[in-house]
């Protein structure tokens, strides 16, 4: 009844012919292959022009996507129970808030740092 | 090994007589410091809802105490009104509390402009006070009724300022400045501690807070820094050995603390950590003092920090020539 | 819920090498695999956090030193990173593979893909101690002083000192240090140095390095681990022990390999990509 | 129901089988649970060893039992480091999580009962690793290990760190196996909704153990590899970044102390509602309040940082944050009163313990209001208010849960009764030693006396041409009070070690339900069988004690027909 969604209900049956996982195409395996690799050569060609202040968003942009395609095809939470899916973003959302918030206090009390050091030079 | 002397008798003693103030509090050294009605809410909130959740609890213990043959009565099992309400009131009182915190920090964080500025180094484990003539103490005096701000920085590790009775506390981190600023209202002599623990003596890094009135002050600073022009600088080295906390680590007697005992050295040839040697003169001296981690005596570990900045040429002069009368 | 769903004892053990063997605290397949994979899901997310200290670390220095960055980039190979990118990444299509495999009770081509993948890290690894050693030669690495001072007889002769906390080296390795980034810094256009630019360089590489040797060599010690059980189940694979319902290990072995590569294709660009 | 008949149990998981090695290779979490129970004790004893030293320490001033600072910072880092790392943190989880959550699910084991064993022998070899620091004469950075001093002092700290790293695997490994246990292992007919709270209570552990504990792991390889090989990371010396320490310490520590409080409060719903016999109030708003503080505690590590050089603008977010910590705390205090409401409340000595946690609790939450709020926190911070504040969480909050599990599960656990009136009257002395320790201390604190002090009237300038400060002889009487609350509160906590390990010998056999608790794991004998369950049992509602009466003869509650 008030049975939340998990990856497995609760003792469920165990008949042989639960399919324990899906299995991906070959063909999606390669083509995802083939995009990671082309990727890898964009953001390198990519890293011998000056973008300026946009040279970190796009290397970190192509990681993204780059990461997305393994996460979803290579590792399966595509196909998979999307609660995997979930905590794996709520990893990420963490790893962000701990990034973010470090940052954003670093960033502001550097001037005293740069004081700092330029009277003891 | 009790030490005794540290007792009192009972009644020497009324409670709180000593350092006066509220049963909360010490005395306060400004106006109306920011700090103490934020203090006072939060104690009045804790206070009710102590004996309000502590006095729900007894009074439930004593009236629905088990007794034989009598069943708990039915009750329902959920509120969702009640949860809302004991909710949204304590959220409510704590957003309170937050904002007067908040408004009380912002006072205390923003220096108003013409601050007396001093400049305050922290190291292992002592204070130095820098006034805007250059001249150096172990102690902070400032002027009564003026604005002032402590620009802080420390030499090894983190300490920490702490003057209770001004309601200020900042750290002092290595590699930066830090800052906090206050105007003390009432002449006298307060404490002044180190609250972030720095090592051995982190418990002695204490110094004194005397408040002046302005023309006090103006005449201790002329007259604080005499004593290297009108004593013998032997003399003067002694004094200076106090005050920049030589003595912590650095006997005159002989015998060996964190750092070896300074007793006769002058003239002698001492082995290093790297296998050399080095005839103690006034160079070595000199250097022992502004770069103590270039040569390390063996045995010893390098725990010294340089007092670079915080004396100055004569003032190393003096301590060399009382270093010389040490035999 | 009843005694009778749980399998008789017989088949719980194998004997039948296409089903996993269901351990006694479990119901069915399906709940230990799913158990299973979740563990390994939820260990996966230990990791993205322990490295989300290195990435803070680097996040903090990049903001508030970015010329950091800009020195030491000049001192990596970016070819050679590109192309342990690639390896990771087609060893990651290996990895990918042989999971399938597994699941389709494919043998051969699951030791196969599993070689293969072992393989790629073995290359990686050696293109990766190649980075290395050329940074050793050019006293590059963090605390290399100290490490040599572990490794030589001085740490027994009771009479040398450890060295002190330095990236420089002492002595005589120190002049062919500077002469060394001097070079180097001129090659990218940076001629005329000050000796307190220099000095300013020098603290900067110092910085850098620790990063890179922080951030890859943590990486690396996954790839090894990683190795580690890709061996272990390429052992599996061989004595025949995964079946169409019996690949759990491989699968999560293979997720553990992929978040490796995930790591690294964030690392990459990273250290060598950004200026 | 079954279809098969229950065989009769001849032996009890503490005797099948026998023999020292198959305890030392058990997967049986029962076992790993017990044997974490002892040395988790183990640890109490060896951190109150300290804790006694520290207290007679700063009866008076100048040294009484040490001579010197060098020798008190060891004191008092070792007796953080041991109660913190070796104690709190697995205290609830390890032991009495272990022991009762499969049970609780009907359930035969935790999903990997191999992990399991790891994370024991993991605890074991952080242990050696802390007792290793001590044979090496201590460490002296306090429990904090705050750089750049961890970094200079001289003292075993690298071994100190990697001991804590393994300890961070061992609650890891803890963490990652409740999460999936709870997730995958409820029984048929228990949903999210019908667990006991001790549950979701660990699985809100089980959360943070997983996102904050990796974040400790890095930090200390970090600050391990800063001091071997001198990477410029936190020391400013090395051109590091000393605050950067701060934040990835407490990024961890203070989630940490959820991970502390959580299961404790678990422990709290479940003895409220099983001695007052009412349905547990508002169990929705119980449960999701573990979440909630498992995510915000999350938001608001940077309130140890507010006079640390953290900017203004990132300490007016923490602040404001923290605040928000205290309304899921507030929701689960109001919510046991209202259980106890109406009740027929009957004060067994874990019933005694829980009513301690609350007062004590209580005074430990509301004094964390003073150290969020900015203005007053830069007055209090670092002082003996501080010290105060978290002896009320940890020592008040987790270890009076702590001692209310003991009492609670221990029929369960050993098979044996104790005495209960020895059981009450050491509730009373603890509660009473309890308040004296550290009450003063909140004034004292407040006052102007600073933490990890070794000597506090010394406050007089060596040098006779300076004004001299006078000693603060008030403290002296705070501090004697807080010395001889810190005996009473021990003598109390021996009187509970005396009463159960007493029980052992000759205590009376304990029935399988003898407080008429609902939860599944009363239902199995007491000790439990090897499989827990000789067939799984059916889920009700774990808080409905209606059909549960006392039987006078068998004296323990048996189910009505
Ligand atoms: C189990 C451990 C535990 C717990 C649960 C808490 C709970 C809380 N803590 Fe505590 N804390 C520590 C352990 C703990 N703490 C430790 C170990 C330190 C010091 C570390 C060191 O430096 O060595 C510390 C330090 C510490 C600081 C830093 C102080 C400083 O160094 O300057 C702060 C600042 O905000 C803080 C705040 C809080 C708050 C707001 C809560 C809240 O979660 C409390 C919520 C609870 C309640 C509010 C009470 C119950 C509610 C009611 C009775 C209803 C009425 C409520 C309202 C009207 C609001 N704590
Ligand atoms: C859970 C954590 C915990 C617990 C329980 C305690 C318990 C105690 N602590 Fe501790 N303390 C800390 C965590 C804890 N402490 C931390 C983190 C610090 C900060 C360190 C730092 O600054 O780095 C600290 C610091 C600290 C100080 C401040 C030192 C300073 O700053 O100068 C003091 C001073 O009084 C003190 C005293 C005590 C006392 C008297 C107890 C008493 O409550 C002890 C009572 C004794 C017992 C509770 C155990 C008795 C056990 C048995 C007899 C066996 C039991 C067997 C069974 C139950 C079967 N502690
Ligand atoms: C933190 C403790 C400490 C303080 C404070 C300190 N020193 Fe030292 N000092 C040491 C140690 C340890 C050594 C030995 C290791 C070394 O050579 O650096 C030392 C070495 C010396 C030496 C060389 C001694 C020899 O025999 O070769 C001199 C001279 C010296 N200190 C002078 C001073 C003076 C003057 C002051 C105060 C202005 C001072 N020190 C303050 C710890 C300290
Ligand atoms: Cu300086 Cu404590
Ligand atoms: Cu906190």
């Amino acid at each position: 009844m008030d049975h939340t969604k998990t990856p497995s209900a609760p003792n469920s049956a165990s008949q042989a012919d639960v399919p324990l996982a899906h299995v991906v195409e070959l063909r999606i395996l390669l083509t995802v292959f083939a995009a990671l690799i082309m990727l890898t050569a964009i953001t390198v060609a990519v890293s011998y022009f000056d973008f300026g202040a946009f040279n970190l968003s796009v290397a970190l942009g192509v990681a993204t996507i780059k990461a997305t395609l393994v996460a979803l095809y290579f590792m399966h939470l595509r196909y998979d129970n999307a609660f995997y899916a979930t905590i794996f973003v709520i990893a990420v959302g963490f790893l962000g808030l701990f990034l973010g918030i470090t940052m954003l206090d670093a960033v502001e009390y550097y001037p005293d740092v740069q004081t700092w050091q330029q009277s003891t030079r | 090994m009790i030490d005794l002397d540290g007792l009192y008798s009972l009644a020497e003693l009324p409670l709180l007589a000593q350092t006066g103030g509220s049963f909360w509090l010490p005395d306060a050294a400004t106006k109306d410091p920011a700090m103490d009605p934020v203090f006072y809410l939060i104690l009045a909130v804790c206070a009710l809802f102590f004996f309000l959740v502590v006095g729900l609890m007894g009074l439930f213990v004593v009236r629905y105490a088990r007794r034989p043959g009598v069943k708990p009565q039915k009750t329902t099992t959920h509120h969702t009104l009640l949860e809302i309400v004991w909710s949204v009131i304590p959220l409510i009182i704590v957003g309170v509390i937050f904002y007067q915190g908040f408004a009380a920090y912002m006072e205390m964080q923003n220096a108003p402009s013409g601050c007396y500025e001093i400049r305050v180094t922290g190291r292992q484990w002592q204070w130095v006070f820098t006034y805007p003539n250059g001249y150096s103490d172990d102690n902070l005096h400032v002027p009564v009724d003026l604005p002032v701000k402590l620009t802080m920085t420390s030499t090894d590790v983190i300490h920490s300022l702490w003057i209770p009775a001004l309601r200020v506390k900042m750290d002092l981190v290595p590699g930066r400045y830090t800052s906090v600023w206050f105007r003390a209202d009432k002449e006298g002599t307060y404490r002044l501690l180190c609250t972030e623990y720095c090592g051995d003596e982190h418990s002695n890094m204490l110094a004194a807070v005397v408040v002046h009135s302005a023309e006090d002050f103006q005449e201790w600073l002329k007259g604080a820094a005499d004593y290297l022009t009108t004593l013998p600088p032997a003399e003067a080295g002694k004094i200076l050995y106090q005050r920049r906390g030589c003595f912590q680590c650095h006997s005159t007697d002989g015998t060996a603390g964190t750092g070896p005992s300074l007793l006769g050295i002058y003239g002698r040839t001492h082995t290093l950590a790297d296998g050399g040697t080095v005839v103690v003169d006034d160079n070595y001296i000199r250097q022992s003092i502004l770069e103590p981690q270039a040569k390390i005596l063996a045995g010893y570990q390098p725990v010294m920090s340089t007092y670079q900045g915080l004396v100055t040429d004569d003032e190393i002069t003096t301590l060399i020539e009382f270093i010389k009368t040490l035999k | 819920m009843t005694q009778s769903q749980e399998p008789p004892p017989a088949p719980r053990d194998g004997g039948n090498h296409d089903a996993a063997p269901l351990a006694h605290h479990f119901d069915s397949l399906k709940q230990q695999y799913d158990s299973a994979k979740l563990g390994m899901w939820v260990f996966l997310i230990t990791e993205v956090l322990f490295f989300s200290g290195l990435f803070c670390w680097y996040a903090v220095f990049r903001a508030n030193h970015p010329d950091v960055f800009v020195d030491g980039h000049h001192f990596l190979e970016t070819p050679l990173g590109a192309f342990n990118t690639a390896v990771l990444i087609f060893s990651s299509l290996t990895m990918a593979l042989a999971v399938r495999s597994a699941q389709l009770g494919r043998r051969a081509p699951l030791i196969g893909l599993l070689s293969v993948t072992l393989l790629c890290g073995l290359v990686f690894l050696g293109v990766k101690t190649a980075e290395y050693r050329q940074k050793w030669h050019h006293r590059l690495v963090p605390g290399q002083a100290r490490i040599e001072y572990f490794f030589s007889a001085k740490r027994t002769d009771g009479v040398s000192a450890p060295p002190a906390k330095e990236f420089l080296p002492e002595g005589e390795g120190q002049a062919q240090y500077r002469q060394y980034v001097r070079q180097h810094l001129a090659h990218a256009g940076e001629e005329i140095l000050t000796e307190e630019q220099l000095q300013g360089r020098i603290a900067n590489l110092r910085s850098f390095m620790g990063i890179y040797f922080t951030l890859t060599g943590l990486h690396a010690l996954h790839v090894i681990i990683g190795m580690g059980v890709i061996f272990w189940i390429l052992v599996g694979a061989i004595r025949g022990r995964f079946g169409p319902r019996r690949f759990t290990a491989v699968d999560l072995v293979g997720l553990y390999w992929h978040l490796v590569d995930l790591i690294w294709i964030y690392l990459f660009p990273l250290l060598y990509l950004i200026h | 129901m079954a279809t098969t008949q229950v065989e009769p149990v001849p032996d009890s998981y503490l005797t099948d089988p026998r023999g020292l090695r198959s305890w030392l290779v058990t997967r049986d979490h029962k076992r790993i649970g017990l044997m974490f129970l002892v040395l988790i004790s183990a640890s109490l004893a060896l951190g109150a060893v300290f804790a006694l030293l520290i207290r007679t320490e700063l009866t008076l001033p100048g040294g009484q039992v040490v001579s010197t600072g060098a020798a008190y910072n060891r004191l008092f880092t070792l007796h953080g480091a041991v109660m913190i790392f070796l104690f709190v943190i697995p205290a609830i989880p390890s032991s009495f999580g272990n022991f009762v959550l499969p049970i609780m699910l009907g359930a035969k084991d935790v999903a990997f009962p191999r992990l399991n064993l790891a994370s024991l022998y993991l605890y074991v070899v952080g242990m050696v690793f802390f007792l290793l620091v001590l044979l090496l004469g201590g460490i002296d950075t306090g429990w904090t290990f705050y750089p750049p001093y961890s970094t200079s002092t001289a003292t075993p700290v690298v071994l100190a760190v990697v001991g804590a790293f393994i300890l961070g695997f061992s609650s890891i490994f803890t963490g990652i196996n409740f999460l999936v246990t709870i997730h995958t292992m409820r029984p048929p007919g228990m949903g999210w909704f019908r667990m006991p709270l001790f549950l979701w209570s660990l699985y809100g552990t089980a959360v943070i153990q997983v996102l904050a504990t990796p974040v400790l792991a890095i930090t200390l390889l970090l600050l391990a590899v800063e001091r071997v090989l001198g990477i410029g990371i936190f020391d400013d010396k090395l051109g590091g970044d000393p605050i950067l320490f701060q934040h990835f310490f407490w990024f961890y520590s203070h989630p940490a102390v959820y991970i502390m409080i959580l299961p404790a409060m678990g422990i709290i719903s479940e003895v409220i509602s099983v001695f007052s016999r009412k349905h547990i109030f508002g169990y929705d708003f119980i449960a999701y309040s573990s979440i909630a503080i498992a995510l915000l505690g999350f938001l608001v590590w940077g309130h140890h940082m507010f006079v640390s050089g953290q900017s203004p603008l990132v300490a007016m977010i923490f602040s404001a944050l923290t605040f928000t910590v205290a309304i899921p705390s507030a929701i689960k205090v109001f919510n046991w009163l209202a259980t106890m409401y109406k009740g027929s409340i009957e004060l067994t000595p874990a019933m005694c313990f829980a009513l301690n946690f609350i007062f004590l609790f209580g005074i430990g939450g509301l004094t964390g209001l003073f150290l969020g709020a900015l203005a007053t926190d830069l007055h209090v911070h670092d002082t003996a208010f501080v010290v105060a504040h978290f002896h009320y969480t940890m020592a008040g909050g987790v270890l009076m849960a702590f001692l209310a599990g003991l009492f609670y599960w221990w029929p369960k656990i050993t098979g044996r009764m104790y005495r209960v009136g020895w059981g009450q009257l050491a509730a009373l002395v603890v509660l009473i030693g309890f308040n004296l320790t550290y009450f003063p201390q909140f004034i004292i604190g407040a006052r102007g006396m600073p933490r990890r002090f070794f000597d506090y009237t010394q406050l007089v300038q060596p040098d006779p041409d300076f004004p001299m400060l006078k000693p603060h002889p008030e403290f002296v009487y705070y501090q004697i009070i807080s010395t001889v609350g810190g005996f009473l509160f021990v003598g109390g906590l021996v009187l509970v070690a005396i009463n159960l390990i007493g029980s052992c010998f000759g205590g009376r056999k304990a029935p399988a339900n003898p407080w008429g608790a609902a939860t599944l794991e009363w239902q199995c004998d007491s000790p439990p069988p090897r499989e827990n369950f000789a067939s799984a049992p059916e889920a009700g509602d774990c808080y409905d004690y209606d059909d549960l009466e006392y039987d006078e003869q068998a004296q323990e509650y048996v189910k009505l027909p």
